[in-house]
Parts: C-alpha cells; structure tokens; sequence
C-alpha cells in the first residue's frame, strides 16, 4: 500500500505522542506525581504505530502491561489516559483501572492486561466475533516475546488456525521478560517459527523501523480481513527503559542496551528516512513535537484539576444488573 | 397435566429457546457437537452427557465444537462476549476450572468494573459439578464456592428441572458472567417443566417446604436431600421449612433470614467441602444480621473434608445424607 | 538486644536457612534469580521484589528461573516433589493462580489421597498477596481463601516477620503442600527476627494482646489492623483480646473458640472479598461449636465485594481500616 | 539395540496383558460388577509396551485418563489394580482412586490423571529431579492428540528444552480426543511437527508396530539419559473401543474404524511377524496368553473377595502430617 502524506505525518504523530507521553509519566513519577506499576513501552513505538495504522475503530486490539502505546495508536483518548493515571474520575476507567487496564471497547481497545498472556484469547474472541457476525472486522493481540511461552498463546494460535478467524498475533520481541533475557527462555531463534505449529502464516519485522512494520502488518491484516486466516508476526524491538518505571537495570549489561537506543531509535530512524527522502519537513515534525507537547500539557493540567473518585464509586459497576 | 421431562432435557430445551430467539447466543465447548453436521453423515453426541444434543442440526454455525483448550474456550468467549456475542460456554466438568480460571477470576469478573462501567460480559458458562458416579477426585468436585466468591461473577444452581431450564435462559440474557452448575445427582431426574420460554430470576431463593420448626437451607442436589430429611422429620411431629437458594451469588439474604426468623433454627447443606463454603457464608449471615433470631447453633452439613473417594462405599459416606441432616436436626430441638 | 528487620529479609533468610539445611530444597520461579550468575557479571534481581537476591550465588544450581509458565512451574514442581526434591516456588503474585491452579487444586492437593496415602507432596508456594501498592485489580487479590477451601492444601499468612520466617521453615519442611502467603502490606515493616533456625509450627494461632472485653481475630496485614483499632479502643475502656490466625487451613478452632470463651464477642477481620472467605468459616465456627459462649453478633470486616481499585482514595477504602473495626465493636457493645 | 529372546516374550506377555486386563474389564462392566468412568487403551499396546520396555523403576512415567496399558507396561501389579477397580482396600490406591488415578511410585508411575495435559508437567518434574539429583533416570509423559493443544503441553516442552532435562513425550495420535477427530482440532498433519517450536528432537512410530516404537523409544530414552534433552515422540496409533467403556460410537464412521481394527491390530502384527521371523513359537505365544488368563482370573476373584473400604478410611491420609 502507497502511504500517503498524511498517514506518514500521522505515524509521525503518534509514535512522537507515545514518546512524549511516557517521557512526561516518567517525570511525574520523579516527581512523586504519580503512583502504580507503570511499564513504559519506549523504543517499541514503531510496532503499534505501524499495526494499528491500518486498523479502525471497529477493529479489535488486545493490549498487555505495557499498554500505553497500544492504547494511543489505537485511538484512546490521551486526556482520558492522563487522566486514569492520576486516578480521577475523569479518566477512561474512572479511575479504577490504571496504567495495567486502560480500555475504551468503542475505540476498539480491549484493554491493557495485568496478567500475561490473558489478551491472546480475548483478541481471538473478537475474531470469532468478527467471523461469525460478518462484520469484516479483525483483531489483534499485541504481547512479548514472554508471553509467547504461555499456554494461552499456544491454545489460542492452535484454535485460531482450525477456526481460520481474522485475527493477527503481534509478538514484540524487546529482549526482555522482567529481568530475564528472552534467550534464556526461548529455544528458539525467531518466535515467529511457532506459527508452524499451527500450519499458521508467520512474518518477521524489523520493530524499530516503522515502515518494515507497517508494511508486514498491512500483509497481515489484509489476510485476515480476506477471510484467508490469522498471522504469527513478530516484531524484533528493545525495552529501551525498565521493565517498570523504577527499576535499576543492575541485571541488564549497559553496553548492549546502548548500542539499541543510541543506534535503533524507532523515531530517530524515522526522523532520519523521512527528511532524505523529502516525504516530511523538519517544520512538519517540529509542528506535530509542538502540537503533542502542548496536548499533553494541557492533559496532565486537566487531570491534575479533576476530581478524584468518591467512596460512593466504591461499589458501582460491579455488576450491570445488580440486585 | 404437567410435563414431567429429565433437567439434562430441559437444559437442552432452554439451549434452543436461547438460540432461537438470540442470534447473538452460541454455544461452545468440547464435543457440544461432536459430529452431526460431518460430511460423514455421523450422528452427534451432543455432548459428553448429551445435553446439547439435537441443537447442531438447528444452528450448524452456532454450535462450536473446541479443541481440548479450555485457556482457549473461556478466553475467547470473554473476547467474544464484550465484543457483541452472547456465548454458552460449556466446561464439561467444574473440575476442570484449574486449567482456565484466569479467563473468570481476572477478565470476565473485572472488566466491568475495572474500566468504569463500560464493559457487558454476556457470557454464560455451564459446567456439571458434584459427585455421585464414582467419577472419583478429579471428576466429582463441588467448586461452586470459588465462583462464587469472585466478585464480578454469578452462580446459579438448580435444583430441579423446572428451575434449570428457567435459571440457564435468565443467565444467557443476563449482560454479566453466569456460571450455571449443573449438578449430576439431578440432571438424569425427571420432574415438572413448563413449556415454552420463561425466566427463573437469579438472585432468589425459593421456600420448596413449607414447615416451622427448622429451616433446611440446601442448593442444587441437597434440596433433595433437605426434603428426604424433612418428610422422616414429619413422622417425628418436626415440621421443617426447606429453602432453595437457587443462586449462591447474589445470595437471597432476605429470604434466608425470614425462613430463620420462623424458625429461629436453621441446618445448611452443601455438597462441597466446608472451608470457604457457601455453607459457611450462609451460617455467617444468621450470626450477624440474623443473631437475634438464633434460638440454636446453626449446623453445616457438608462434605468432609476430603478429595472426593473413588470406592462406592467412600463415596456414599461422603455425600451428605439425609441421615446426618436429621441428626443435625436433632442437636437443636 | 532483639534485631528488627523487615519481612522481606526474613523471608530471605528462611529460604538460605533451609537450603543449607537440606540439599533437596530449590527454589523456581520468575526472576527468581534474574541475573547474578550470568556470564557477563550483571547483579541479581532476586525476584520481582528482591526477597530472594543473594541466593544464587549462594546455591548457583539450585535457583532456578524459569519462563512466564506458571502451568508448567506449578505442574513441575509437583512433578519433582512427588520424585524426591523439596521445591519451594514463587508464584509472584497470587493474582496468577488463575493460569496455574489445577496442580495445586487437582494434582498436589489431592495425590495423598487418591494414591491411599502413598505419595508425599513436600511443596512450598510461596505467593505475594494484598492490596495497598495501587497494583489494582489484577495484582492485589487476597486469594488465599481458594487455596484454604481445597482439602489437602495447607495455607498460612504472617503478620510479622518473626512468624514469616518460622512459617515458611515449617512450611518448606512439611511433607503436605503448603501455600505460604507473603502481604504486601507487611513486606517491608521490620519487626523482630530471631537468629538461626526455628520453625512456627502451622496450625497454631497466637494470642498476640490480652484483652478481655472483645476478640479481634486478624490474620496477615489484618493483625495490625486489630492491634491499631485494639489500641484505640483501649482508650475508651475497651480490653481487646486480638488473636494472629498464621494458619488459615489447618484453622486453630480450640484458639479461636477460647478467646471467645473469654469475651463472648468476636470480630473477624479478613483482607479478603465477604463471600466463601476465612471470615466466614470463622463466624461459622462460633455460631456452632461456640454458641453457647456468644453474647452478640459476629460481626466480619472485610474487603468490600468488589474488584480492588486503582484510585488511591477508592483502594484506602477498600482495605480493612481500624476505624470499620472500632465501628463494628461498637456495635457489639 | 539388539531384543533378546526374553525381551521379546516379555513384550507379548506385556501386551496380552494389557488386551486381556481390558477384555475382562469391559466383561465386569457389561455383567453390571464393575462402575466407574473406564477408558480403554484397546488397539493402543504396541505403544506403551515398546516405551516402557527400556525404562527402569526408577525412571518415572506419567499417564493419561487412558493408562491401564501405561500402568501395566511400567510394572504395576495387575492385582492391585483390578481389586482398585473394584474399589477395595487392597487396591493400588486402597480404592480410594479407580481407574484414573491408578499410580504406584515405586514402580515410578505417576498417576492415571483425570485432567487432561497435566501428566506433562508432571513428568517434566520428575525430570528435574532425575538431572539435579543426577540419579541417570528418565521421565516419560505419555498423552493423547488432544492433550497436545493443552496449555500444559506448551508450558512444559518449553521447559524440558530450555533445561535440557532428561524427558520423553510421547504422543498417542489415536485420532479421536472423545468424539472429534483430531484433524479437527489439529492443523498441522503431524504433531511432531510441534517439537520445533521448541527447537526440540523429535520422531514418528508406527504406533501399530511394537518394534518400530520400541526402536525410536530406545533412541529418544538414550538421548535423555545422555544428557542431550528430550524428545517429541508421536506414535500413530488408534482408538480400537469407544472413547469410555458404554460409548455407542455413533458419531464414528465404522468402516475407517473397522480397517484400523481388522488389519491394524498391534498384538496381530506383532504375532505375524515374530511367527514368520521365528522369534517366538505357537506354543511362547500359547504358553504367555494361558499364563495372562489364569493370572487374570485369578485377581478378578482376589479382587471379589477383598474388603471394601471402611468410614474410618474415608478422612485418612489427607494429610501426611495431621494436626
Ligand atoms: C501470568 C503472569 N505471570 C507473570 C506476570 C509478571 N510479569 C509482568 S510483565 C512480565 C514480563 C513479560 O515479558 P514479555 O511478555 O516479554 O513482555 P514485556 O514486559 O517484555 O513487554 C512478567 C513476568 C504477570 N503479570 N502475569
Ligand atoms: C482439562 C480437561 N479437559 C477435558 C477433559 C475431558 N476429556 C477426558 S478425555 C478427553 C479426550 C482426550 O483426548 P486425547 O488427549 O486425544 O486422549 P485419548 O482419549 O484419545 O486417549 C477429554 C476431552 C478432561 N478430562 N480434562
Ligand atoms: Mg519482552
Ligand atoms: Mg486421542
């Protein structure tokens, strides 16, 4: 697919409000602004950038703990976001969710996931919903190169390969499991080799180049949408920060990790093909930096202001049909 | 006269009326089918005890047999309920629960709440518990107390026939996870079912017995086992009021405490083992909002504390009996 | 003079005490080991909240990380327990047995049994449970009442880190599965910590103050909860007796039932949601066996039925107070 | 390796065993003696008794629903059994178990297990420990087609390859998981296939034809006790009865099923060839199958006479260590 100007300055856009986002997340927590389990999604923005650009709002995404990028391509409201961090009433939970279950079902998004592994199937479900509803919809399960050694994964790909759903399962393979490097825990050299256990159609991108995935998900997606079934695409990326805000990376040689963020910056390396090939100006992406500095400004501003919940919220939406 | 037809049939009937008049509703599970609608010409087994057979035939895009994936089954239907589907899970055995909870305890259950109000989890999950068919520790359990417990889920359990069919077709339309169990002492029983599409709220108790002396509080199986127990206390001049909880979340509260309030002695029975129990809640609730109306002990007949024994004498002993309600009857008069 | 240090670190040196104890003792899980022993000199993790760091390089073979496969590191365990180790395994947060129950719910607990006795299951879980960290719903569960409820399963909860550390001896060196609960809410309070190597024995609750007027049974981060409303309470005249479960399966009724023989007034405070909860066995017992030394109600404090919130105001109101304590003793008064 | 006369024998005597146990069983139950969910391992032998054969009683096996044939092939005594399913006090599990839990540690069975898929795990266990005590021993996990789409199944040959841990599994293609065909529920043509997700050793028997499972048995037990980590091993095999011991079949297409059972039978062929290689006589076989018979009959009638369990039984042995 020919990728216009706009939808390049909107990547651009997002991926630079994902950044922005979590630089300011990052900072608030430094501040003692924010509190919870925050897990930064820095240096994957490519990934949900380039799969969800070719999704719409009827189209389903499973998200995980590192939810915030998946949640901001797919088109969840950042105010709202901000908002649900700082816990208020206003936020796209109300408050009660957090960074670890930001959801908005009419955006498409199923939700981040607290527990690994847990948005493989509901992502499959949306699929069967699609299917069986005909609706031309499909779904996407976005998880790591950990959650690939979770039953559900194996349970889910198996049922989605004999259902043939529309459905496509993004790995993000970012090195990382927590505190374990993804080597020591999977055998294999590429996860997109496990789609072969299901007789599945599998791809390989390179994460930190946003054109390669958006590319390989068009691909995907296209499938899906055709009715010819679902796609294993793994997606080769690095967790630049943490494995949350907080953590002191003792465990993770810094050599390594450098060379990624300093030399495989998603957005540099947009930056970089977009000026030479004259398909963005640096006033189009100083333009968009300003635009995002201020939408999140005045976000965080709006979120600071709002009221926080009640005791009364305690015990509401339980149930939708209480007794 | 009445209809008189076994709750496996009735459960089977309440399926159809689901579907006929939902195109939402879908069943899944293992072997639901189970063949009919093969190139092959094969019949269907309609499930491992047959409940859902006949329904394939009618709705052969609706009626899914799964893989041997319960992570799988219950995940995707979660995915599918808050996505415009309204599935019919069926978990062949409660027992199995400990291969896919995660998609109950930390999805269907929160999502509700955890994103403010915004999500409906239309999902039903029909499941047989309880022991009886020397189906031994992995195949017999009463594992109603963990749904239970888990706020953001139902639990609804019949009794009878009647009240399957009604409970199953009001948890199917209900827009928050059911889990409707299905107990084996009474799906092979017969009794009266009406005809046609009706709803059995969940969330009420039914009085089965009316009497005045003590009140029998039992759920699914146990309601017979209550009644047993009340027609050997009649021949000794007791006269017991014998309640069905029908649901055990939301607990019937109110009608727990106004049978007590006759009776001011009360004797719950559960298949399941006594820890953690609904038996214990029910108990809980009469020494707390129901104190001043305590004129004895209440006693927890249960299931010991035990796996569920493969021998048949084992098995006999583990189930509670009517023999040792009426001896629990007896420690309070 | 008595040496205080935080429950993490306890816990720590319980785990290095009975792996130097016995060579069959290892340790699995996440992270578990997370770096320390690693070609290129990086430090350990030692878990996701640093209770096991230093043991790697203690016992390099003997701390073993595994992937996120809670089935397969619950299943294995099991596997290597009944064959000759003594695993002990950290399943991070409770929250996740949904993925991983059935080794404990149908193999570990139940193997004893269904084999007539000839299978020894010397398993330890060791599990983070709690709220109070905005960790939200799918981190923060006091899900220690599923595994109280399954026979064959031993559960304990400390309030200190004196008892975490002879919990968890005791519970590592016992021939049942034992789940052993560490509270987030007590994690990192010091308290006294004896030097060397004791064990609490599981099954005995401690009075831990003597009172007179009114028993506070707490268990885990609860106990505090008492000790705070107890202390108040005093204030206005009120002699609080506050009972430490530690172990919620096997349950100390003779403990439970005594103070209340003292008191005739009980308060059971639980982390936990109400339904099919420790609580309720709890207020169950004293409405059985002690209804004959009650003066009033039962009252339970628990969670309140709901998902745990991520907002900071909604999450303090969630978690047991003192203040819902002291109102609920007044009531009994 | 080179089978002796003796192994040979043995191996028949295992086999007619296993078929003449399960004749009379299904015999109990049709006479109305013997209740209880019963899963025949009829048409299966060649597979249990080719693996078990190279295994040791301190290697470890874990079974299925299915493990009659398991349970016999590993040593466990046929008395025991047959008076466990009859539910009495000198059964293998003093009858507190029956036919899915029938194990015997020391003769390394871990269990029948009614859950399907959970045998892996804990074969993979016992593995462990055999590598950290260094006790030369292996494990086997025996399961069906349908147990391979299981969670469990994943989780654990992930980590048998990550440790290399000294562990066999052997999938029993039978092509039926209750009343679905496995091609169903299983994309790939052969499960074997699964192994490479894993980047683990695998191979395919001839689950009919005893010697060529014992062959590749032989193989993948000598690569676990060589250290060199585990093997997928798929025996293709069939489901000769109904999937329990009452089902009426009549979702099975009979003629496929009759071809498998007329001209597939593992005890015939077996008998085929060692009578035309004349490794065995008439009179070996005739000798074996008397031996089998008079030993069978005469644990039914030990199994009749013994004791039923007791009340005081029924809270024994919950705890080992009571308080
Ligand atoms: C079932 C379950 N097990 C363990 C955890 C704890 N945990 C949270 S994130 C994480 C690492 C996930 O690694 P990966 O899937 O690669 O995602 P990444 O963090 O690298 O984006 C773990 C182990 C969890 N939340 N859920
Ligand atoms: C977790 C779980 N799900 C479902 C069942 C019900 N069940 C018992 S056996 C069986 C079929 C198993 O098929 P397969 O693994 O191929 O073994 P086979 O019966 O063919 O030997 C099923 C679905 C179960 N016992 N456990
Ligand atoms: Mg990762
Ligand atoms: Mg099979």
């Amino acid at each position: 697919m020919e990728l216009t100007y706009e939808m390049i300055l909107g990547a651009y856009r997002t991926m630079r409000m994902i950044r922005s986002f979590e630089e300011k997340l990052i900072e608030l927590v430094t501040l003692g602004k924010m509190s919870g389990f925050l897990h930064v999604y820095m240096g994957e923005e490519a990934v949900a950038t380039g799969v969800c650009m070719h999704l719409k709002d009827p189209d389903y995404a499973a998200s995980t703990h590192r939810g915030h990028g998946h949640c901001i391509a797919k088109g969840v409201d950042v105010r709202g976001m901000l908002a649900e961090l700082f816990g208020r009433q206003t936020g796209t939970c109300k408050g009660k969710g957090g960074s670890m279950h930001i959801a908005d079902l009419e955006k498409g998004m199923l939700g981040a996931n607290g527990i690994v592994g847990a948005g493989i199937p509901l992502a499959t479900g949306a699929a069967l919903t699609a299917k069986l509803k005909k609706t031309g919809g499909v779904a996407v399960a976005f998880f790591g190169d950990g959650a690939s050694n979770q039953g559900a994964f194996h349970e889910s790909l198996n049922l989605a390969a004999i259902w043939k759903l529309p459905v496509v399962y993004v790995v993000e393979n970012n090195g990382w499991g927590e505190f374990t490097p993804t080597e020591f825990v999977v055998p294999v050299k590429d996860i997109a080799e496990r789609a072969k256990s299901y007789a599945m159609a599998s791809a390989i991108a390179d994460g930190m180049d946003f054109f390669d995935v958006q590319a390989k998900a068009a691909d995907a997606i296209a499938r899906a949408r055709r009715g010819d079934g679902p796609t294993l695409l793994e997606c080769k990326t690095y967790r630049f920060a943490g494995h949350y805000v907080g953590d002191g990376l003792a465990y993770r040689p810094k050599a390594a990790a450098d060379a990624w963020i300093q030399e495989r910056d998603p957005i540099r390396l947009f930056i970089d093909r977009v000026l030479a090939e004259k398909t963005l100006t640096t006033d189009d992406l100083e333009r968009v930096d300003g635009e995002v500095t201020r939408h999140i400004a005045d976000a965080v501003k709006a979120a600071e202001e709002a009221p926080e919940p009640t005791v009364d919220d305690l015990l509401r939406d339980v149930y939708a049909e209480p007794r | 006269m009445a209809r008189e037809i076994p709750t496996a049939f009735a459960i089977g009937e309440a399926l159809r009326i689901a579907m006929e008049t939902d195109p939402d509703v879908i069943l899944m599970g293992e072997d639901v089918a189970g063949g009919g609608t093969r190139p092959d010409g094969t019949d269907e087994a309609g499930g491992i005890l047959g409940t859902t057979r006949g329904l394939v035939k009618q709705f052969p895009d609706r009626v899914l047999d799964t893989p041997i994936s319960e992570m799988a089954l219950l995940g995707s239907a979660v995915g599918a309920a808050v996505t415009g589907l309204r599935p019919v899970v069926e978990l062949m055995f409660m027992d199995f629960i400990g291969v896919c909870l995660d998609p109950l305890l930390n999805q269907a259950a929160k999502f509700r709440y955890m994103f403010g109000g915004k999500a409906r989890v239309p999902l039903t999950v029909r499941t047989v518990t309880g022991a009886g068919m020397q189906a031994a520790a992995q195949h017999s359990q009463s594992l109603y107390w963990i749904t239970t417990g888990i706020p953001g889920l139902k639990t609804v359990i019949a009794s009878n026939a009647g009240d399957a069919k009604g409970l199953l077709l009001a948890a199917i339309r209900c827009d928050d996870p059911v889990v409707v169990c299905e107990p084996k002492s009474i799906l092979f029983l017969s009794s009266e079912v009406p005809e046609g599409d009706y709803e059995v709220p969940i969330g009420k108790a039914k009085l089965v017995r009316e009497g005045g002396d003590v009140s029998l509080v039992g759920m699914g199986g146990t309601v017979n086992t209550a009644l047993q127990a009340a027609m050997q206390l009649e021949q000794d001049g007791v006269h017991a009021d014998v309640l069905d909880l029908r649901s055990l979340q939301p607990l019937d509260e109110e009608a727990i405490l106004t049978t007590l309030g006759k009776t001011g002695r009360l004797v719950v029975i559960d298949e399941a083992t006594p820890r953690c129990s609904v038996a214990s809640d029910v108990a809980a609730l009469c020494v707390d909002k129901g104190f001043d109306l305590l004129n004895a002990p209440v006693k927890r007949v249960t299931a010991p504390f035990c796996p569920v024994p493969f021998s048949r004498v084992l098995e006999e002993a583990y189930i509670p009996s009517p023999q040792r309600v009426i001896e629990a009857v007896r420690e309070l008069l």
